[in-house]
């Protein structure tokens, strides 16, 4: 059973941890906790089922699809939402993020209805080992939440774009100072980050149901995610997944699993009073 | 019709109450609370099981409730203080959700998911009626209008001045021998208070309360009253969550004259209406309708008032 | 005298409503350094940042080499050559030094290792510490990356906003040196700064700004000698 | 002038005076490296006492331990003989202890008169119950803080700035502003982070005049981190000097200015003779 | 901006906005019209089954309307989404009790929300017709106002534990969506197969989660025969997708609005299997058969249409006891509801028009409904609805047991 909780807790970190990076990331840059995360994983598993199962594509085509038009939607929504706001404070964003993520939560529902969906393809039987129990499709999950925290790191730390949005995210007038045009970065950002939530839409109505709250649903972990690493760290924001994913699983050997939620939150608390700035955050210090 | 405007207006004002606890909480001081639908619960439920379960006076127990409100929000205050706004909004988010879980959960106690039933209401037995709606809608104002004079003052007072230099830079204001701890505390319990008391008030009108009532959609609601009102300004957020409630019932109207949507879409549009309107008002008014004034002191020339006129 | 390398006629810019510079007009010349000084809140730093493109002019034009470059955003002017160190957050704290000088090559990265080389033997302690976030380097040390930065493109023009605020002595003297021998490779440097008289001492030209204008332009050495500059702006201690 | 100015300042023949603030052995580190090591130093009551070192020193960190904004891990620090190592900051500025930071922090979003209205401890009106029991005291107290800021604002010459919000300010007037802040303050220890950074020299006159002025008026006690050696050999004796997180020498700023060690780490060769 | 003129904005504008909103229908409603309120979860938890509801509402007050109405009276039906939550369901009740003088509101889902509003409907005297399970709601109801089309859950319960048993099931384990709905279910079902059966206590899990693995590895932990899940559509497709993926071969257990063509197409080939309960339709009824003609929808074996036909019925009924009873007073409304409902000899109608006609011919009438046959109780729930345990096989719900009242 134990065990069988381990691999429980790492699916959902893998689960977790593409779209708490792609937030981190976006955090990093635009400054403000965007919850309109929601709405665009959300749009992301429908532009897959669009794909799949309207177009008949094949599920890997749906997916490269749906991350594209992901990407595009969020882009968009930086044109036509957050960017003429630049200079707001954070709390004013993240209403007008909550606002958003209700606005696309409800375009879709006028398309789709409130009805359960999934991708045509058959639910797969575990493979067992050694007591434990996990699907192919799952190990593609973290096979493929691996592939893209180790593409992010490569990313950021050896190509010249995202050399740039770190530079970008760490200090935007200097970025721009030093010949970056961070207008295109801060686009570049918002499609990559755009694209990880397509996916993680992709993944989620895998592994859960399509559904406008789908993308809600997993709100508050990724956010704990990013949190817990450090907000601003997509480093941290891994770590913070996997940790989130296994609070959330073993808290059914200690606590009536109706407390599930509450307790992913109670676990935020204490961890932030013992480190206020997450376990990767580093405090900052005012001259 | 007029029953239905008082109603609405009766609402409005457990709007209000709960967007003036927010506003001193995060507008004056800076502390964000995304946990308000749990305070809102806590006086709700304390309320209502102090008069059903322990058979407590409703005068008794409404009161109790904003204790209880005060209490929780002086223990979630001490707790969490040095977090960093945006962490502070996850753990009061947090914090309701506890609260709702608790209230879903511990079902012995609180009915669980099949709702508590209240029968007390205050001076239900002095009225008719007809006329016990006025009462009530009378009652709500007034604790609307004790709120309001309590943030007012606490505004305009030294103590808002030392709340906005928190807001500011707290670490300037404990350096500067301002007890930084005890004025947000302090603050916190008494917007938990408040909650704590539209709680009460919210649960003997509706005679009827359970978990479902309080999701963190009510404090986004309350989050947008104040945004769109203006933070700092009390008299705006008066106005912001008036422009709330009216755009959440008033689109309800829709449907009487749209006749050719269905009720699925037409709801759908109404929370897209509701998501617009708040993003445009703060393209447009980014302060919200009425920004914090400019605080001038003693300026008219003899009067030698040196209270804050906090007029722009 | 050749024609300016750096031309600014006539140009207001602020923030907000109001204008902060009225009709300020100035030149920096090939190989030669000029020195804008005055009083706090006399409008120096918006001057150099509304040349750097970090503010936008509102009127008023602004030639490098010829070109107009008024009205471009801050990385625009950083491709036409203009290399511009801001004063405070001049480091990208969370990159190592390395990394920060590539990002000041963005603009042009050929002849990248030469230039590292060059910014290394200028600064010997970035290439020892070259794996080191520039955040978690001393005050003086990160000064050096925001130079070494600005120094990774061969710029035309070189503005540096107060580059020895928060030095100690011994690194100010060290800066003034580094901005003379950069100076004297031919680039035109442009800098304000609060330490007038050292700063007037490796110029060549000086602006004394007040109130949003130029109000006395000379060069350096009679700057230094003329007795209301030294009473109003470099303190009485001549 | 930097003669003249040594003079007027209290000599170092006072050492006998009673000691105000005193430290001993701070340390602490950020992420393994030291930043204060050892650290110790002491302020007699009426000193104006420099701090100097070159960048990293760990100066401005000393300000952070001694104020209590960042705990240390080891050391005391005592005010007026009190060991207040484990107080709140805000416990230590109602002793009697003030500082200002390298980087003007003033309230933005307030106004310079609500900047220094704000500043006098324990207001009456910023305690919640006589607020609501005792609204005319509240009033009195509130009209003599008025009228204390309105003589401060001539003092400080920001008496036509006083509705403007502090965020609009000058770097220059900011520096200003928090000065004149302590002179709200009933304090008798203030410490000051670099006050003459990217402040002009004409302005440091009248900075370096209402130092003067606070010190020999008024008795107040000042550590100043500064690295203007015209500041500091204005004003300043004794004058410590920190390296690498540690003491290295106190003693008067003539004395300082010889020693090899100084001029190798931090003076260079411009003050050399 | 001087106070005065602020306080003023407030007054001006909040009172602006609610006369402008609220006037303006109430003078486009003709005075003498009936007006009939439908509140329908249209989003959130009942999602998928509110607009069905109100669908089936809104057809009988067309069909009604274009036969010249009741009592010769047009109706006027206003549509609100309660959201499936008690919070904006109680102001929903409130317009349509106040602005549009509803004498009923019809088609309230889940029990919170029938119970959040029953206050304000007992206070104003304006009956219900719901579709809630929760035992409270006969308790609750102190006036006699309250029509209840669902059967109770632990009545639920106890009828898909005994077709369990019968299939030779031994041992249980049991988990549930965590409402009230669920709960009275489980105990009805650990009542029928005993304590002793049951290998671990039942618990419940909540809906909008990111993951339903923890629980489901508890649920199957000690690999019972059979479990049983009472749930919604949303969460049980999550929950069985994951239930599948652990490998659980043992029987599942749920009820059938779970388990729609939706669920079917959302899991495909997996759905094969489950056996899944709920008081269903008469399909053999006349009046089913109606419905899904006037539905347009497609005739199939299973019970896929639970509420569009207790939607159907709920409107029905209140028009037929309007017209026996002769009146909008909504406690003569509602004694007729009995009238026209319930009671042995009377003619047998399976839609409004029948029953209109045969009450204006004098007649005594027992409405036989799509939902149910349609009988109540003295405190207003429906009696006598047929029970029956489905199977998926090829992706289609097969009959395997039915217990006919």
């Amino acid at each position: 059973m134990n065990m069988q909780l381990f691999v429980n807790g790492i699916v959902n970190a893998a689960l977790i941890a593409p779209p708490a990076i792609a937030f981190s990331l976006l955090f990093g840059v635009m400054r403000f906790p965007n919850f309109a995360i929601g709405g665009y994983i959300t749009a992301g598993a429908f532009a897959a089922y669009a794909f799949n199962v309207q177009l008949g594509l094949p599920l890997l085509a749906s997916a490269v699809a749906a991350m594209a038009l992901t990407g595009f939607i969020v882009w968009l929504s930086d044109i036509i939402v957050f960017k003429p706001m630049r200079g707001h404070g954070p709390v004013t964003l993240l209403v007008v993020s909550i606002a958003l993520t209700l606005i696309l939560e409800h375009i879709i529902r006028i398309i789709y209805s409130a009805e359960v969906r999934g991708f045509d393809i058959p639910l797969q039987r575990p493979v067992k080992f050694a007591g434990i129990r996990i699907t192919y499709e799952q190990m593609d999950i973290i096979a493929l939440a691996l592939a893209v925290a180790v593409a992010t790191h490569l990313l950021l730390r050896f190509t010249n774009i995202g050399k740039a949005m770190r530079a970008t995210a760490d200090n935007p007038v200097l970025a721009e100072v030093r010949g970056i045009n961070t207008g295109l970065v801060i686009g570049f950002t918002w499609l990559f980050c755009g694209a990880l939530f397509g996916l993680t839409g992709v993944l989620a109505g895998l592994d859960l149901v399509i559904e406008p709250l789908l993308g809600w649903n997993l709100t508050i972990p990724i956010f704990a995610a990013a949190i817990l690493g450090g907000i601003g760290s997509p480093y941290g924001a891994m770590l913070g997944a996997v940790m989130v994913g296994m609070a959330e699983e073993l808290t059914v050997l200690v606590l009536p699993s109706s407390y599930k939620v509450g307790v992913g939150f109670m676990i935020i608390a204490v961890l932030l009073l013992a480190r206020p700035h997450g376990l990767l955050g580093q405090p900052e210090i005012r001259k | 019709m007029s029953a239905y405007l008082i109603s609405m207006a009766t609402y409005v004002g457990f709007f209000m109450i709960l967007a003036i606890a927010l506003n001193l909480q995060w507008g004056m001081t800076g502390m964000v609370n995304f946990g308000i639908a749990g305070f809102y619960a806590l006086g709700a439920y304390s309320s209502g099981l102090l008069t059903v379960k322990a058979g407590w006076p409703v005068g008794f127990a409404m009161p109790a409730a904003a204790v209880v409100g005060i209490a929780a929000g002086a223990l979630v205050a001490l707790l969490s203080i040095r977090l960093r706004e945006d962490f502070l909004a996850i753990v009061t988010l947090g914090f309701g959700e506890l609260i709702r879980l608790i209230a879903l959960n511990e079902d012995e106690i609180t009915e669980g998911p099949r709702g508590l039933k209240i029968d007390a209401r205050p001076f239900a037995d002095m009225f008719d009626r007809t006329t016990y709606p006025i009462v009530y809608l009378a009652m709500v104002l007034a604790v609307v209008a004790l709120a309001f004079f309590i943030a007012e003052r606490i505004r305009r007072s030294p103590m808002g001045r030392s709340l906005r230099a928190i807001r500011e830079d707290d670490v300037v204001a404990e350096v500067l021998g301002k007890n930084v701890l005890r004025h947000r505390v302090q603050v916190f319990a008494i917007g938990a208070g408040f909650m704590g008391a539209a709680g009460a008030l919210y649960a003997h009108y509706v005679q009827n309360i359970s978990p479902e009532v309080f999701m963190p959609m009510v404090a986004i609601f309350i989050w947008m009253s104040v945004i769109v009102g203006g933070a700092g300004n009390n008299w705006g957020l008066l106005l912001g969550a008036g422009i709330v409630m009216a755009i959440l019932e008033g689109s309800r109207f829709m449907g009487d004259f749209i006749d050719f949507l269905d009720a699925e879409k037409l709801s759908a549009i109404r929370v897209i209406l509701i998501g617009v309107l708040l993003i445009i008002i703060l393209r447009v008014r980014p302060r919200g309708l009425m920004p914090e004034p400019r605080f001038r002191y003693g300026r008219s020339p003899g009067g030698g008032s040196s209270t804050a006129d906090a007029q722009s | 005298m050749a024609d300016a390398l750096l031309k600014v006629t006539d140009v207001c810019a602020g923030y907000g409503r109001g204008d902060i510079i009225h009709e300020v007009s100035l030149e920096a010349h090939a190989g030669q350094i000029a020195t804008i000084i005055g009083p706090n809140g006399a409008g120096k730093s918006t001057v150099i940042k509304t040349i750097a493109g970090v503010l936008r002019r509102r009127t008023g034009s602004i030639i490098v080499d010829g070109q107009e470059i008024g009205g471009l955003g801050a990385s625009d002017v950083a491709r036409r050559g203009v290399s511009f160190v801001p004063q405070e957050a001049n480091v990208f704290r969370q990159l190592t030094v390395t990394e920060n000088l590539q990002m000041g090559a963005w603009t042009d990265r050929a002849n990248y290792s030469e230039r590292l080389a060059r910014v290394h033997g200028l600064f010997p302690v970035l290439k020892e510490r070259a794996t080191t976030r520039a955040g978690n380097l001393s005050g003086g040390q990160r000064q050096m990356v925001a130079f070494g930065m600005a120094l990774m493109v061969d710029p035309q023009v070189l503005l540096l906003d107060e580059p020895s605020a928060g030095l100690s002595p011994v690194m100010v003297e060290q800066m003034f040196d580094t901005v003379r021998e950069v100076n004297a490779t031919g680039i035109a440097v442009l800098m304000v700064e609060q330490n007038a008289i050292q700063a007037l001492r490796i110029s060549h030209h000086g602006y004394v700004m007040a109130a949003g204008q130029i109000v006395l332009a000379d060069n350096a050495a009679n700057l230094l000698d003329n007795e209301e500059v030294s009473e109003l702006y470099l303190g009485t201690r001549a | 002038m930097a003669e003249a100015a040594r003079v007027q300042a209290p000599s170092a023949q006072s050492r006998d005076a009673t000691i105000v603030l005193q430290a001993e052995g701070l340390e602490r580190s950020f992420g393994g490296v030291r930043a204060v090591d050892s650290m110790g130093f002491t302020l007699r009551e009426g000193s104006i006492t420099g701090l100097i070192g070159p960048n990293g020193a760990g100066k401005s960190t000393v300000f952070n331990l001694v104020t209590g904004v960042i705990k240390p891990q080891a050391g005391t620090v005592r005010l007026f003989g009190e060991d207040i190592s484990r107080l709140p900051t805000y416990e230590r500025a109602r002793r009697g202890m003030i500082r200002t930071f390298q980087l003007s922090r003033e309230f933005g979003g307030l106004t310079v008169l609500e900047n220094l209205m704000l500043s006098p401890q324990q207001q009456l009106g910023e305690k919640l119950v006589p607020l609501f029991s005792a609204q005319r005291r509240v009033h009195e107290a509130e009209q003599a803080v008025y009228a204390r800021a309105l003589e401060v604002m001539e003092i400080s010459r920001l008496g036509d700035l006083r509705d403007e919000y502090a965020s609009n300010l000058s770097g220059g007037q900011k520096k200003l502003l928090e000065l004149a802040r302590t002179l709200m303050i009933d304090c008798s220890v203030i410490l000051l982070d670099e006050p003459g950074a990217g402040v002009n020299p004409a302005l440091m006159t009248t900075l370096r005049e209402m130092i003067l002025e606070l010190n020999k008026d008024h008795g107040k006690t000042f550590l100043i981190v500064e690295h203007d050696m015209d500041l500091i050999a204005a004003l300043c004796d004794p004058v410590i000097v920190m390296t690498e997180g540690r003491h290295l020498l106190e003693a008067g700023f003539d004395e300082i200015r010889k020693d090899k060690r100084v001029i190798e780490a931090y003076l260079g060769g411009a003050h050399d003779g | 901006m001087s106070r005065n003129i602020t306080r003023r904005t407030v007054l001006k504008s909040g009172a602006a906005t609610f006369a402008a909103a609220t006037m303006a229908p109430a003078i486009l409603r003709a005075a003498d019209d009936i007006n009939v309120g439908s509140l329908t979860p249209n989003t959130g938890g009942g999602g998928p089954f509110g607009p069905k509801i109100t669908a089936s509402h809104k057809r009988v007050v067309e069909l009604v309307n274009s036969q010249g109405g009741v009592l010769g009276r047009q109706i006027n039906l206003t549509q609100e989404n309660s959201e499936t939550n008690p919070e904006s369901a109680v102001r929903a009740a409130d317009k349509l009790i106040n602005v549009n003088g509803v004498i009923g509101i019809l088609g309230t889902w889940s029990s919170s929300v029938t119970l959040g509003i029953m206050p304000k409907c007992q206070e104003a005297g304006v009956i219900q017709m719901c579709t809630s399970s929760s035992a409270d709601i006969p308790v609750r109801d102190e006036k006699g106002l309250v029509f209840n089309f669902q059967a109770l859950s632990p009545v639920w319960g106890r009828a898909i534990a005994s077709l369990a048993l019968r299939r030779g099931f031994n041992t249980f384990n049991l988990m549930a969506l965590n409402n009230d709905f669920t709960r009275s279910m489980m105990d009805g079902f650990v009542e029928i197969v005993g304590a002793d059966k049951v290998m671990i206590d039942p618990f419940y899990y909540n809906g909008n989660q990111s993951s339903y693995r923890s629980e489901v590895s508890q649920l199957i932990e000690s690999n019972p025969d059979a479990v049983f899940i009472p749930s919604y559509v949303t969460d049980f497709t999550a929950v069985y997708k994951e239930i599948f993926r652990q490998g659980y071969e043992g029987q599942v257990i749920t009820v059938s609005i779970s388990t729609g063509s939706k669920f079917k197409e959302a899991v495909g080939e997996a759905a094969n299997g489950i056996i899944h309960g709920l008081p269903v339709p008469p399909i053999s009824s006349e009046a089913y058969r109606q419905y899904v003609e006037e539905a347009e929808l497609e005739q199939m074996d299973g019970v896929q249409h639970p509420f569009g036909t207790a939607g159907r019925d709920q409107m029905s009924t209140l028009l037929l006891a309007v017209e026996k009873a002769g009146t909008t007073d909504t406690a003569q409304v509602a004694k007729a509801m009995w009238d026209v409902t319930t009671g042995e000899g009377k003619k047998t109608v399976y839609n409004i028009t029948d029953g209109l006609a045969a009450i204006r011919a004098g007649e005594e009438i027992n409405y036989s409904g799509a939902s149910s046959s349609v009988e109540f109780d003295a405190e207003g729930m429906v009696l006598g609805r047929d029970f029956q345990l489905a199977e998926i096989k090829g992706g289609a719900d097969v009959v395997i047991e039915r217990l006919e009242y």
